[in-house]
């Protein structure tokens, strides 16, 4: 509706959103631009350092797929049936994001820790939780489920319930409606989903560092070697991460816009 | 109706927010074009997804062939069902989108339980449904849409796909939501005649809901009227129209002339005589009670001289206004009543372009009109 | 469209859900409970604690404010004017979704370090950002002012463009079409925005704890107390800031829901 | 038009997606009913845009009393705009919603630098605007609504808001986009009648976007036919409807027997022969090259003898359907062609209920048809 050529409004506007998107481009770009392309090579041959980008992307994505397997339903069931308390079980989903880390981190240990019973019975297992991988997938399938969830819901409720009623009267049972209408048509929210709760869990580091120093996630070796050595060796894993971050970012993007198109 | 009926609703009631059905009861014969006609918001779409089992009535019991299908789930009772905006989906080819419904008949238990796998293609089956559409895409005429996705046709041409996917599974019962409202006024009576003729070709047994009275003259073999969430009438076209059940319904078709009155005296040749501020009007009804009565506008015909015939009721009156609507024009003229206190009586009339012309009719001007007995409807 | 009686699927959905609706709840429950209400209180004398909490609320609440203003532009451009590289500037906001939090600590510190220009041009004036309020909220503000913008872009583009076209026909200028007409209808969004970015910023640890350590803001206390002195000493804490946080949340929200009633 | 037009867009040109319009010229007097008459797609709305300044056309000029506004904003422009779904503010009552443009002209230089502070209210000016919605409300008869919110108001309430809200500024010029389609059809008729009492009242010159023709016809001062954005024919109602310029317009105006024809010569009295098909049908035209002709459905007569009247053209013909449109009958009536080689020629005859009892039509009856010379529109 409004005109094309920009208006006084548009002009104005556009100043103030352009100190915010510089300030998140600058910081990035000075990181990434301040180390040698050597020194990143190097630094990726640090053994330290590969094995913990290996661990924070693979703990990230079985964070994911917990997520997808027991959150696709509730997203639909969110999007599709009204019942009493779904304003409370969406309240609920959102209160991750609000959680402050190490708090989360806490009560996680609480839960999952050496002495609590479920700590226990995994035990039994062979499954521990504190400093070790499955504590690190669970402080980040805590953190970042509420983006997948929200995300599904979203795609979910963005699909004409018609379109499953027509393929009911078509002979199609309710879990075959799903499969054949509801979530293909959904993808685009949850592929979204997908990558937006991978990105977060990737970038976890508080309610990690509580469950799991060790073995260190990528976050948690900067934050070491910040204290340890300072700016200068911390700024080459940054920067190698910030890089990988945003290139997975970048591609799963196009991949999702193309995917629509 | 002797047989059972095809599709028999009894006593049903719906509530859904400030919305209620009260009381339905209905009959659709088999192979019959039934029309549900009512306002916007009159409850037409809930009362079609009640009876797919889309929702499901608090109340009452719906029949398909003499069979109780209230709380059969929607899968399993074969209705057909066509959507106002006709509801393709949207990731499928217009091909894909009419196999939908055939394919799920062939489907095996696994294949039911893990429909992400599309697992053991069965090339006989597919080539068997492949010839089906193709046969329901020539009855149709969209065998050349084929490969197109939904988001690439005509309103018109979506309205045919979505007719192919619901009579592919060859259903007991064709329900079809306001069909033709989402199309282009000039593309309507197309695709009107295009309903008729695949109801006369495949005799599936149809009901079709609007809010158009002129559509449902034109489909309907039989029309029930409905609002707010009652059925006020049901009959053929013909009834309706000439001998609408009440004032709203009498509205609703279109007549003008609707007035209210005492029924005075029987006369010798089994006439009525209707008061109507002091004008005496002959009618034929079987009711001695005050009641209304209407003259629809087309049924009154305008003269210079008195009319010398056996028409009964012939009054002189005065234009008032003189309407252009296109193809009718339509004439409002002011009789006076003979007690002199009481206000003039406005009546309609409906006239062609070429009447208007010969009878050379302005505003002010004295006319006769005349109407017959048998054009007063009374109720 | 789906009948109001639950369905088998319904059914076999809500248990996936249920388990996790429970992962989330159960971990804050067992951490709230744990701790007696007498030492809770005992806790928030502790000045320590209370200012932690009183220094978290305020620099988030201040973040939020420089995201409102400068971030709301930004978002009615981005709900409202077509233009070149608007899908750029979107997934340029979302990226601090998907930077490590030590990582973002790292690159602010970068640029807004004691070395740095801005540091040393902000010196001038008195403001540091190292181990000071101004890094905690520039800080807070990266890591989350993409949930204000997006939401506040979903509560404009939710406004139909009619209503502004119409104001225009009847005499407002664009400024004002923007108070009278866009700004009270998209105003659910943008509260919605309001919220969970200062709940966003509540939570932050990993970029805070880089660039100031001292004052310590909640999250870093718990951290703190975690690793000097264990988990019974951190989890009173932690207790009390995840009840605030709650309390805060829930509040907030119900405001939100009656508002829009 | 002598005086100065009130509108008049010469040569505007506007490319949007798909969508284009190509030199648009049009004028509108002062005081004028102007109907624009098109399709759905036709890109009317568009237009009403450009008009208004919510879209910039990239070639042309738009003037208002003589004066250039092609670069001004809308604000300044002085033009109400009342949209198809009406477009209240749904944050503010009704009254508030009427008051919206008047306060904004009140408005001082710091006010609207700052609109979210509703600083320094003015007792005087705040009573003068309360009376001014009092007047406009009640012109409208919409009083009774002051407090009301739009959520809670019917199609109708809100139309009248909206045209409150745009009336109130007293514009120069009053577009209004499809005002009647979101309406039921039943109180369709009641709203345009009210459509034409406002512009009696007050002659703000009107134009009126649409795509009923008979809404136009009913309405309209002046018609302007409009398709894939170009203007096709300008008239008043009588010429669009009796002389379409083209066959596109004769179509949608809703002729239904469209010929194509060599004119074969001229007679003594000034008639010319028009061939189809081997029959010669009588008309007056001055063209003289092949040519269409139509002849509206209501203008042919039907009789069971033949008439001998002064009417030129007279067949015989079987009728082969009889379609049922509620007010009027639609009858197809196949005329031989003298030529027995070539296919009979179908009229389509439009006769009130009433003829068809009186005449007792059939379908396979063979009929009389005949029309006036004067009748047969050849363009």
């Amino acid at each position: 509706m409004i005109k094309k050529h920009p208006s006084k409004l548009t002009f104005f506007f556009a100043i103030f959103g352009s100190v915010l998107i510089f300030f998140i481009v600058w910081p990035l770009l000075r990181t990434i631009t301040s180390s040698s392309p050597t020194l990143l090579w190097e630094t990726l041959l640090d053994d330290d350092v590969r094995n913990s980008i290996l661990l924070t992307f693979l703990s990230s994505a079985i964070a994911t797929s917990i997520a997808f397997i027991l959150g696709l339903p509730l997203a639909y069931l969110l999007a599709r049936v009204e019942f009493r308390g779904r304003a409370l079980v969406e309240a609920i989903i959102d209160i991750p994001i609000v959680v402050p880390h190490s708090a989360a981190g806490i009560a996680l240990l609480m839960v999952f820790g050496r002495r609590s019973i479920l700590g226990k019975l995994f035990s039994l297992v062979g499954i521990s939780f504190v400093s070790a991988m499955p504590g690190i997938i669970i402080a980040m399938l805590f953190v970042s489920l509420s983006f997948f969830v929200n995300s599904a819901r979203d795609g979910f409720k963005a699909v004409n319930p018609r379109l499953e009623g027509v393929a009911r009267t078509l002979g199609s049972t309710p879990w075959e409606v799903f499969w054949q209408i509801s979530f293909p048509l959904a993808w685009r929210g949850i592929l979204s989903g997908i990558v937006m709760m991978w990105a977060r869990g990737l970038s976890e580091f508080g309610a990690v560092v509580i469950l799991a120093y060790h073995p260190m996630i990528a976050p948690v070796l900067i934050y070491e070697r910040f204290e340890s050595f300072g700016l200068n060796y911390a700024r080459p894993v940054a920067t190698l991460i910030i890089l990988i971050s945003l290139f997975v970012f970048i591609t799963l993007r196009l991949v999702g816009r193309r995917n629509h198109a | 109706m002797l047989k059972t009926p095809r599709l028999k609703l009894e006593k049903i009631a719906l509530r859904l927010g400030d919305f209620q059905f009260k009381n339905i009861n209905l009959e659709v014969a088999a192979g019959e074009y039934f029309v549900l006609l009512g306002p916007t918001g009159s409850g037409k779409t809930l009362l079609l997804e009640s009876m797919v089992g889309l929702k499901t009535p608090q109340e009452g019991k719906i029949f398909v062939d003499g069979q109780d299908m209230t709380h059969l789930p929607s899968e399993k009772r074969k209705i057909g069902f066509v959507y106002q905006d006709y509801a393709l989906f949207p990731h499928l080819t217009v091909e894909e989108n009419i196999a939908f419904g055939r394919k799920n008949r062939h489907r095996s238990r696994i294949q039911r339980l893990l429909p992400f796998f599309n697992i053991l293609p069965d090339l006989d089956k597919d080539a068997l449904i492949a010839a089906e559409v193709k046969k329901i895409s020539r009855l149709l005429k969209i065998e050349a849409l084929a490969k197109r996705y939904p988001a690439n046709l005509s309103g018109g041409e979506k309205q045919r796909v979505a007719l192919a996917r619901a009579l592919i599974v060859n259903p007991n019962l064709l329900l079809l939501d306001e069909p033709l409202s989402a199309l282009d006024p000039e593309r309507r009576e197309g695709l009107q005649n295009e309903l008729r003729r695949i109801h006369q070709k495949t005799g599936m047994t149809t009901i079709h809901v609007t809010h158009d009275f002129e559509e449902a003259v034109a489909l309907g073999d039989r029309i029930a009227i409905i609002h707010q969430g009652e059925i006020l009438q049901v009959g053929s076209p013909e009834d309706v129209f000439r001998r609408p059940a009440s004032k709203f319904i009498a509205r609703f078709v279109g007549v003008r002339n609707i007035f209210q009155t005492e029924i005075i005296k029987s006369t010798s040749n089994g006439t009525k005589l209707l008061a109507l501020n002091g004008l005496m009007i002959t009618a034929l009804t079987s009711l001695t009670k005050p009641a209304h009565f209407s003259i629809r506008p087309e049924d009154i015909i305008l003269s210079r001289e008195k009319l010398t015939s056996s028409i009964r009721n012939s009054f002189q009156g005065k234009i008032t206004t003189i309407a252009n609507r296109g193809t009718l024009i339509y004439i409002t003229i002011e009789v006076s009543s003979s007690q002199k206190q009481k206000p003039p009586i406005p009546f309609i009339v409906a006239i062609t372009h070429r009447s208007l012309e010969e009878l050379d009719l302005r505003i002010n001007d004295e006319i006769n009109l005349s109407f017959k007995a048998s054009a007063v409807h009374v109720f």
